[in-house]
Protein backbone atom coordinates (compact mmCIF):
# COMPACT_ATOMS: atom_id res chain seq x y z
CA UNK A 1 0.00 0.00 0.00
CA UNK A 2 1.22 3.46 -0.97
CA UNK A 3 0.73 6.57 1.13
CA UNK A 4 0.80 10.23 0.90
CA UNK A 5 2.84 11.13 4.07
CA UNK A 6 2.44 14.82 4.70
CA UNK A 7 4.07 16.69 7.76
CA UNK A 8 3.67 20.18 9.61
CA UNK A 9 5.48 22.58 11.80
CA UNK A 10 8.67 21.44 13.69
CA UNK A 11 7.72 17.81 12.58
CA UNK A 12 8.53 19.17 9.21
CA UNK A 13 11.55 21.13 9.34
CA UNK A 14 13.40 17.75 11.61
CA UNK A 15 11.93 15.90 8.59
CA UNK A 16 13.10 18.05 6.03
CA UNK A 17 10.15 17.55 3.61
CA UNK A 18 6.49 18.56 4.00
CA UNK A 19 5.68 15.64 1.97
CA UNK A 20 6.61 12.35 0.92
CA UNK A 21 5.08 9.14 -0.24
CA UNK A 22 5.81 5.47 1.26
CA UNK A 23 4.93 2.00 1.27
CA UNK A 24 4.91 0.82 4.61
CA UNK A 25 4.94 -3.73 4.61
CA UNK A 26 1.47 -4.94 5.39
CA UNK A 27 2.69 -5.50 9.07
CA UNK A 28 2.33 -2.16 9.61
CA UNK A 29 -1.52 -1.43 10.40
CA UNK A 30 -2.31 1.48 12.80
CA UNK A 31 -0.57 5.46 12.48
CA UNK A 32 1.32 4.54 15.94
CA UNK A 33 3.11 1.65 14.11
CA UNK A 34 3.57 3.55 11.07
CA UNK A 35 5.25 6.44 13.01
CA UNK A 36 7.60 3.69 14.17
CA UNK A 37 8.54 2.30 10.98
CA UNK A 38 9.23 5.93 9.52
CA UNK A 39 11.36 6.83 12.35
CA UNK A 40 13.91 4.17 10.99
CA UNK A 41 14.20 5.98 7.45
CA UNK A 42 16.61 9.00 8.01
CA UNK A 43 17.79 10.85 11.73
CA UNK A 44 15.52 13.53 10.43
CA UNK A 45 12.67 11.12 10.96
CA UNK A 46 13.96 9.73 14.22
CA UNK A 47 14.26 13.12 15.21
CA UNK A 48 10.80 14.44 14.25
CA UNK A 49 9.30 10.79 15.82
CA UNK A 50 11.44 10.99 18.93
CA UNK A 51 8.33 11.49 21.32
CA UNK A 52 5.24 9.83 20.22
CA UNK A 53 3.21 11.80 22.71
CA UNK A 54 4.17 15.40 21.20
CA UNK A 55 2.56 14.00 17.74
CA UNK A 56 -0.88 14.31 16.53
CA UNK A 57 -2.26 12.28 13.20
CA UNK A 58 -4.85 13.26 10.96
CA UNK A 59 -5.78 10.51 7.96
CA UNK A 60 -7.26 12.22 4.95
CA UNK A 61 -7.65 15.05 6.81
CA UNK A 62 -9.44 14.46 9.36
CA UNK A 63 -8.14 14.37 12.99
CA UNK A 64 -7.78 10.86 14.35
CA UNK A 65 -5.91 8.93 17.03
CA UNK A 66 -2.74 8.02 16.61
CA UNK A 67 -3.99 4.30 16.85
CA UNK A 68 -6.63 4.69 13.90
CA UNK A 69 -6.12 1.86 11.29
CA UNK A 70 -4.12 2.86 8.56
CA UNK A 71 -5.93 0.51 5.77
CA UNK A 72 -7.55 2.49 2.92
CA UNK A 73 -5.82 5.92 3.87
CA UNK A 74 -4.68 7.72 0.43
CA UNK A 75 -2.64 10.78 2.83
CA UNK A 76 -1.77 10.30 6.52
CA UNK A 77 -1.09 14.06 8.06
CA UNK A 78 1.52 13.88 11.36
CA UNK A 79 1.96 16.97 13.06
CA UNK A 80 2.47 18.91 16.30
CA UNK A 81 -0.36 20.10 18.40
CA UNK A 82 -2.47 22.73 16.85
CA UNK A 83 -1.45 26.15 17.81
CA UNK A 84 -3.83 28.80 15.95
CA UNK A 85 -6.09 31.57 16.91
CA UNK B 1 -24.55 32.26 6.30
CA UNK B 2 -21.32 30.40 7.11
CA UNK B 3 -17.75 32.65 5.61
CA UNK B 4 -14.24 30.77 6.18
CA UNK B 5 -11.46 32.33 4.78
CA UNK B 6 -7.82 31.79 5.51
CA UNK B 7 -5.57 34.25 3.90
CA UNK B 8 -2.48 35.66 3.51
CA UNK B 9 -3.74 39.36 3.35
CA UNK B 10 -4.58 41.66 5.99
CA UNK B 11 -8.14 40.83 7.62
CA UNK B 12 -10.66 43.73 6.24
CA UNK B 13 -12.40 44.41 10.01
CA UNK B 14 -14.89 46.51 8.34
CA UNK B 15 -16.28 44.64 5.55
CA UNK B 16 -16.12 41.29 7.57
CA UNK B 17 -18.50 42.94 10.43
CA UNK B 18 -20.91 44.63 7.98
CA UNK B 19 -20.94 41.26 6.07
CA UNK B 20 -22.28 39.57 9.19
CA UNK B 21 -24.49 42.34 10.32
CA UNK B 22 -26.16 41.63 6.81
CA UNK B 23 -26.21 38.31 5.82
CA UNK B 24 -29.27 36.11 5.97
CA UNK B 25 -32.89 37.47 5.49
CA UNK B 26 -32.94 39.85 7.83
CA UNK B 27 -30.14 40.80 9.21
CA UNK B 28 -28.77 40.61 12.56
CA UNK B 29 -29.93 42.12 16.10
CA UNK B 30 -26.68 41.49 17.70
CA UNK B 31 -23.08 40.61 16.18
CA UNK B 32 -20.57 39.91 18.79
CA UNK B 33 -17.19 39.43 17.36
CA UNK B 34 -13.12 38.41 18.57
CA UNK B 35 -10.18 39.46 16.91
CA UNK B 36 -6.85 37.83 18.06
CA UNK B 37 -3.69 40.48 17.63
CA UNK B 38 0.40 39.66 17.59
CA UNK B 39 1.40 40.74 20.72
CA UNK B 40 4.16 43.16 21.20
CA UNK B 41 4.71 42.53 24.68
CA UNK B 42 7.02 39.21 24.79
CA UNK B 43 9.53 40.35 22.18
CA UNK B 44 7.87 38.63 18.80
CA UNK B 45 9.52 40.22 16.01
CA UNK B 46 7.62 38.30 13.47
CA UNK B 47 4.92 35.51 13.69
CA UNK B 48 4.63 32.82 11.19
CA UNK B 49 1.75 30.74 10.84
CA UNK B 50 1.43 27.72 8.90
CA UNK B 51 -1.78 25.44 8.37
CA UNK B 52 -2.65 22.46 6.10
CA UNK B 53 -4.60 23.51 3.13
CA UNK B 54 -8.17 21.66 2.77
CA UNK B 55 -8.18 20.18 6.26
CA UNK B 56 -8.18 23.85 8.09
CA UNK B 57 -11.04 24.56 5.89
CA UNK B 58 -13.10 21.80 6.73
CA UNK B 59 -11.81 21.89 10.18
CA UNK B 60 -13.35 25.66 10.25
CA UNK B 61 -16.18 24.82 8.84
CA UNK B 62 -17.03 21.94 11.09
CA UNK B 63 -17.05 24.57 14.11
CA UNK B 64 -18.89 26.90 12.34
CA UNK B 65 -21.63 24.75 10.99
CA UNK B 66 -21.59 23.40 15.02
CA UNK B 67 -22.32 27.06 16.26
CA UNK B 68 -24.96 27.50 13.86
CA UNK B 69 -26.90 24.23 14.74
CA UNK B 70 -26.57 25.15 18.68
CA UNK B 71 -27.48 29.20 18.35
CA UNK B 72 -29.61 28.97 15.11
CA UNK B 73 -27.33 32.18 13.92
CA UNK B 74 -27.56 34.18 11.18
CA UNK B 75 -24.66 34.30 10.09
CA UNK B 76 -20.79 32.96 11.13
CA UNK B 77 -17.74 34.16 9.97
CA UNK B 78 -14.49 33.24 10.49
CA UNK B 79 -11.09 34.80 8.90
CA UNK B 80 -7.65 33.17 9.38
CA UNK B 81 -4.35 34.88 8.50
CA UNK B 82 -1.37 32.46 7.80
CA UNK B 83 1.89 33.46 6.36
CA UNK B 84 4.27 36.27 7.95
CA UNK B 85 2.62 39.01 10.17
CA UNK B 86 4.08 41.42 12.86
CA UNK B 87 3.13 42.79 15.89
CA UNK B 88 -0.18 44.84 16.33
CA UNK B 89 -1.68 42.55 13.21
CA UNK B 90 -5.16 40.71 13.24
CA UNK B 91 -3.92 36.56 13.50
CA UNK B 92 -8.13 35.56 13.35
CA UNK B 93 -11.33 36.79 13.39
CA UNK B 94 -14.52 35.40 14.03
CA UNK B 95 -18.31 36.47 14.36
CA UNK B 96 -21.48 35.19 14.84
CA UNK B 97 -24.55 37.50 14.18
CA UNK B 98 -27.64 36.30 15.87
CA UNK B 99 -31.26 37.98 16.63
CA UNK B 100 -30.46 38.55 20.30
CA UNK B 101 -27.28 38.92 22.34
CA UNK B 102 -26.93 35.94 24.24
CA UNK B 103 -26.70 33.61 21.56
CA UNK B 104 -24.18 35.96 19.72
CA UNK B 105 -21.73 36.28 22.54
CA UNK B 106 -22.00 32.37 23.71
CA UNK B 107 -21.30 31.67 19.99
CA UNK B 108 -18.20 33.87 19.56
CA UNK B 109 -16.66 32.29 22.33
CA UNK B 110 -17.29 29.17 21.33
CA UNK B 111 -15.98 29.60 17.98
CA UNK B 112 -12.59 31.02 18.95
CA UNK B 113 -12.09 27.96 21.85
CA UNK B 114 -12.74 25.69 19.24
CA UNK B 115 -10.92 26.98 16.52
CA UNK B 116 -7.89 27.01 19.24
CA UNK B 117 -7.84 23.11 19.38
CA UNK B 118 -9.89 21.77 16.50
CA UNK B 119 -8.31 23.94 13.41
CA UNK B 120 -4.23 22.65 11.92
CA UNK B 121 -2.78 26.14 12.35
CA UNK B 122 0.93 26.29 13.61
CA UNK B 123 2.63 29.26 15.26
CA UNK B 124 6.40 30.00 14.83
CA UNK B 125 7.74 33.44 16.74
CA UNK B 126 10.85 34.54 15.65
CA UNK B 127 12.83 37.07 18.21
CA UNK B 128 16.11 38.01 16.95
CA UNK B 129 17.47 35.34 15.40
CA UNK B 130 16.11 32.60 17.30
CA UNK B 131 13.03 30.95 15.91
CA UNK B 132 10.72 28.79 18.16
CA UNK B 133 7.11 26.84 17.67
CA UNK B 134 4.76 27.67 20.00
CA UNK B 135 3.68 25.61 22.49
CA UNK B 136 0.06 24.31 22.94
CA UNK B 137 -1.37 25.10 25.84
CA UNK B 138 -3.44 22.92 28.09
CA UNK B 139 -5.87 25.66 28.91
CA UNK B 140 -7.26 25.81 25.30
CA UNK B 141 -7.88 21.98 25.51
CA UNK B 142 -10.03 23.16 28.63
CA UNK B 143 -11.59 26.29 27.49
CA UNK B 144 -12.56 24.12 24.31
CA UNK B 145 -13.72 21.10 26.67
CA UNK B 146 -16.40 23.15 28.64
CA UNK B 147 -18.51 23.44 25.29
CA UNK B 148 -19.15 19.83 25.01
CA UNK B 149 -21.19 19.50 27.82
CA UNK C 1 -8.19 53.28 28.59
CA UNK C 2 -12.22 54.23 28.83
CA UNK C 3 -14.07 55.46 25.84
CA UNK C 4 -17.50 56.51 26.44
CA UNK C 5 -19.44 58.15 23.74
CA UNK C 6 -23.40 58.69 23.41
CA UNK C 7 -24.00 60.04 20.00
CA UNK C 8 -26.88 60.92 17.71
CA UNK C 9 -24.02 60.05 14.80
CA UNK C 10 -23.59 56.69 13.37
CA UNK C 11 -20.94 54.68 15.08
CA UNK C 12 -17.96 54.43 13.09
CA UNK C 13 -17.17 50.42 13.59
CA UNK C 14 -13.76 50.56 12.35
CA UNK C 15 -12.59 53.51 14.17
CA UNK C 16 -13.96 52.38 17.29
CA UNK C 17 -12.04 48.48 17.21
CA UNK C 18 -9.03 50.44 15.46
CA UNK C 19 -8.71 52.73 18.46
CA UNK C 20 -9.42 49.52 21.10
CA UNK C 21 -6.91 47.47 19.33
CA UNK C 22 -3.90 49.90 19.83
CA UNK C 23 -5.12 51.70 22.63
CA UNK C 24 -2.28 50.95 26.09
CA UNK C 25 1.08 50.68 26.01
CA UNK C 26 1.36 47.50 23.76
CA UNK C 27 -2.19 47.36 22.42
CA UNK C 28 -4.03 44.08 22.87
CA UNK C 29 -3.32 40.63 21.90
CA UNK C 30 -7.68 39.96 22.09
CA UNK C 31 -10.18 42.30 21.47
CA UNK C 32 -14.04 41.24 21.54
CA UNK C 33 -16.67 43.47 20.42
CA UNK C 34 -20.67 43.23 20.48
CA UNK C 35 -22.59 45.23 18.06
CA UNK C 36 -26.91 45.80 18.72
CA UNK C 37 -28.63 46.40 15.68
CA UNK C 38 -32.25 47.77 15.08
CA UNK C 39 -33.89 44.93 13.36
CA UNK C 40 -36.11 44.66 10.76
CA UNK C 41 -37.86 41.15 11.86
CA UNK C 42 -40.88 42.65 13.88
CA UNK C 43 -42.15 45.77 11.28
CA UNK C 44 -40.60 48.07 13.40
CA UNK C 45 -39.91 51.55 11.21
CA UNK C 46 -38.31 53.90 13.54
CA UNK C 47 -36.30 53.28 16.91
CA UNK C 48 -35.88 56.27 19.04
CA UNK C 49 -33.22 56.12 21.99
CA UNK C 50 -34.03 59.00 24.56
CA UNK C 51 -31.25 58.98 27.36
CA UNK C 52 -30.93 61.28 30.78
CA UNK C 53 -27.95 63.28 29.99
CA UNK C 54 -24.81 63.21 32.62
CA UNK C 55 -26.46 60.11 34.05
CA UNK C 56 -25.89 58.42 31.13
CA UNK C 57 -22.09 59.36 31.01
CA UNK C 58 -21.37 58.48 34.47
CA UNK C 59 -23.62 55.07 34.69
CA UNK C 60 -21.03 54.21 31.33
CA UNK C 61 -18.12 54.66 32.91
CA UNK C 62 -19.00 52.98 35.89
CA UNK C 63 -19.65 49.86 33.99
CA UNK C 64 -16.15 50.22 32.59
CA UNK C 65 -14.52 51.38 35.08
CA UNK C 66 -15.86 47.57 37.18
CA UNK C 67 -15.14 45.74 33.79
CA UNK C 68 -11.41 47.66 34.00
CA UNK C 69 -10.54 46.57 37.31
CA UNK C 70 -12.20 43.04 36.97
CA UNK C 71 -10.10 42.22 34.13
CA UNK C 72 -7.44 44.17 33.94
CA UNK C 73 -8.49 44.89 29.93
CA UNK C 74 -6.28 47.33 28.70
CA UNK C 75 -9.07 49.33 26.89
CA UNK C 76 -12.91 49.39 27.19
CA UNK C 77 -15.01 51.22 24.57
CA UNK C 78 -19.04 51.67 24.87
CA UNK C 79 -20.33 53.99 22.09
CA UNK C 80 -24.26 53.98 22.51
CA UNK C 81 -26.68 56.18 19.57
CA UNK C 82 -29.18 58.35 20.79
CA UNK C 83 -32.15 59.86 18.41
CA UNK C 84 -33.95 57.96 15.78
CA UNK C 85 -32.44 55.22 13.53
CA UNK C 86 -33.54 52.50 11.10
CA UNK C 87 -33.54 48.94 10.99
CA UNK C 88 -30.09 47.44 10.12
CA UNK C 89 -28.29 50.58 12.28
CA UNK C 90 -26.09 49.86 14.91
CA UNK C 91 -27.69 51.14 18.52
CA UNK C 92 -24.61 50.38 20.20
CA UNK C 93 -21.02 49.04 20.35
CA UNK C 94 -19.04 47.51 23.07
CA UNK C 95 -15.30 46.38 22.94
CA UNK C 96 -13.15 45.12 25.67
CA UNK C 97 -9.29 44.47 24.62
CA UNK C 98 -6.89 42.56 26.62
CA UNK C 99 -3.75 40.33 26.34
CA UNK C 100 -5.47 37.34 26.39
CA UNK C 101 -9.34 36.14 24.69
CA UNK C 102 -11.15 35.01 27.86
CA UNK C 103 -10.66 38.05 29.52
CA UNK C 104 -11.93 40.28 26.31
CA UNK C 105 -15.05 37.52 26.03
CA UNK C 106 -16.19 37.61 29.41
CA UNK C 107 -15.34 41.63 30.02
CA UNK C 108 -17.52 42.01 26.66
CA UNK C 109 -20.63 40.10 27.24
CA UNK C 110 -19.99 41.57 31.35
CA UNK C 111 -20.16 45.38 29.76
CA UNK C 112 -23.30 44.76 27.44
CA UNK C 113 -25.32 42.85 30.42
CA UNK C 114 -25.11 45.41 32.67
CA UNK C 115 -25.24 48.52 30.10
CA UNK C 116 -28.87 46.99 29.62
CA UNK C 117 -29.78 47.26 32.77
CA UNK C 118 -27.54 49.90 34.90
CA UNK C 119 -27.49 52.47 32.14
CA UNK C 120 -30.32 55.29 32.11
CA UNK C 121 -31.52 55.00 28.12
CA UNK C 122 -35.28 54.39 26.87
CA UNK C 123 -36.37 53.13 23.50
CA UNK C 124 -39.41 54.16 21.55
CA UNK C 125 -40.44 51.64 18.37
CA UNK C 126 -42.61 53.15 15.53
CA UNK C 127 -44.52 51.16 13.25
CA UNK C 128 -46.71 52.69 11.07
CA UNK C 129 -48.48 55.49 12.88
CA UNK C 130 -48.25 53.89 16.33
CA UNK C 131 -45.33 54.47 18.37
CA UNK C 132 -44.94 52.22 21.99
CA UNK C 133 -42.21 52.48 24.32
CA UNK C 134 -39.94 49.18 24.83
CA UNK C 135 -40.68 47.19 27.99
CA UNK C 136 -37.55 46.13 30.34
CA UNK C 137 -37.18 42.53 30.10
CA UNK C 138 -36.91 40.34 33.15
CA UNK C 139 -34.06 38.32 31.00
CA UNK C 140 -32.18 41.11 31.00
CA UNK C 141 -32.16 41.57 34.76
CA UNK C 142 -30.88 38.05 34.89
CA UNK C 143 -28.15 38.69 32.93
CA UNK C 144 -27.10 41.28 34.57
CA UNK C 145 -26.89 39.57 37.98
CA UNK C 146 -25.03 37.04 36.80
CA UNK C 147 -22.09 39.19 37.07
CA UNK C 148 -21.99 39.86 41.05
CA UNK C 149 -21.28 36.69 42.23
CA UNK D 1 -36.77 72.54 49.70
CA UNK D 2 -37.24 72.91 45.87
CA UNK D 3 -36.01 70.71 43.52
CA UNK D 4 -35.75 69.94 39.76
CA UNK D 5 -37.24 67.25 38.72
CA UNK D 6 -36.57 65.30 35.51
CA UNK D 7 -38.29 62.77 33.32
CA UNK D 8 -37.81 60.48 30.74
CA UNK D 9 -39.66 58.28 28.22
CA UNK D 10 -43.88 57.85 28.89
CA UNK D 11 -43.31 59.42 32.40
CA UNK D 12 -42.15 62.64 30.25
CA UNK D 13 -44.96 62.35 27.74
CA UNK D 14 -47.44 61.77 30.03
CA UNK D 15 -46.85 64.64 32.63
CA UNK D 16 -46.25 66.68 29.46
CA UNK D 17 -42.45 68.23 30.26
CA UNK D 18 -39.28 66.96 30.67
CA UNK D 19 -38.32 68.82 33.75
CA UNK D 20 -39.96 71.12 36.21
CA UNK D 21 -38.82 72.47 39.40
CA UNK D 22 -41.26 72.03 42.71
CA UNK D 23 -41.28 72.71 46.21
CA UNK D 24 -42.71 69.98 48.21
CA UNK D 25 -44.10 70.20 51.89
CA UNK D 26 -41.30 69.18 54.73
CA UNK D 27 -43.75 66.35 55.22
CA UNK D 28 -43.02 64.65 52.52
CA UNK D 29 -39.16 62.99 52.85
CA UNK D 30 -38.66 60.18 50.63
CA UNK D 31 -38.80 59.59 46.64
CA UNK D 32 -41.63 57.40 47.06
CA UNK D 33 -43.76 60.44 49.38
CA UNK D 34 -42.75 62.49 46.68
CA UNK D 35 -44.05 60.97 43.60
CA UNK D 36 -47.15 60.54 45.72
CA UNK D 37 -47.57 64.14 46.04
CA UNK D 38 -47.07 65.36 42.71
CA UNK D 39 -49.62 62.76 41.55
CA UNK D 40 -52.26 65.32 43.05
CA UNK D 41 -50.51 68.53 40.87
CA UNK D 42 -51.99 67.45 37.49
CA UNK D 43 -53.84 64.88 35.71
CA UNK D 44 -50.64 64.12 33.73
CA UNK D 45 -48.83 63.56 36.83
CA UNK D 46 -51.41 60.98 38.11
CA UNK D 47 -51.26 59.25 34.71
CA UNK D 48 -47.40 59.11 35.03
CA UNK D 49 -47.34 58.11 38.67
CA UNK D 50 -50.59 55.59 38.56
CA UNK D 51 -48.26 52.23 39.06
CA UNK D 52 -45.43 53.19 41.04
CA UNK D 53 -44.21 49.91 41.09
CA UNK D 54 -43.36 51.04 37.26
CA UNK D 55 -40.86 53.79 38.19
CA UNK D 56 -37.47 54.09 39.08
CA UNK D 57 -35.26 57.24 40.27
CA UNK D 58 -32.66 58.89 40.46
CA UNK D 59 -30.74 61.36 42.94
CA UNK D 60 -28.41 63.89 41.75
CA UNK D 61 -28.20 61.58 38.62
CA UNK D 62 -27.49 58.10 40.49
CA UNK D 63 -29.49 55.58 40.48
CA UNK D 64 -31.67 54.71 44.19
CA UNK D 65 -34.47 53.13 45.60
CA UNK D 66 -37.39 54.83 45.44
CA UNK D 67 -37.33 55.02 49.14
CA UNK D 68 -34.69 56.59 49.34
CA UNK D 69 -34.85 60.01 51.40
CA UNK D 70 -34.56 63.38 49.63
CA UNK D 71 -33.03 65.67 52.10
CA UNK D 72 -30.65 67.63 50.42
CA UNK D 73 -30.95 66.28 46.74
CA UNK D 74 -30.83 69.28 43.37
CA UNK D 75 -32.15 66.73 41.19
CA UNK D 76 -34.44 64.12 40.93
CA UNK D 77 -34.96 62.21 37.55
CA UNK D 78 -38.41 59.44 37.66
CA UNK D 79 -38.54 57.04 34.51
CA UNK D 80 -39.40 53.74 33.34
CA UNK D 81 -37.17 50.64 33.53
CA UNK D 82 -34.45 51.53 31.19
CA UNK D 83 -34.41 49.83 27.89
CA UNK D 84 -31.19 50.44 26.21
CA UNK D 85 -28.06 48.37 24.14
Amino acid sequence: MTVTMVYFAWVRERIGTGEERVDPPASVTTIAELVDWLALSSPGHAAAFADPARLRAALDQAFVPIDTPIAGAREIALFPPVTGG
Amino acid sequence: MIRIIVQTAPIDLLAEITQAETAGERGAGAVATFTGLVRADDGVETLELEHYPGATEAALTKVATGAVERWGLSAVTIVHRVGPMHPGERIVFVAAASAHRAASLEACAYLIDRLKTDAPFWKRETRGTQASWVEARDADKDAAARWTS
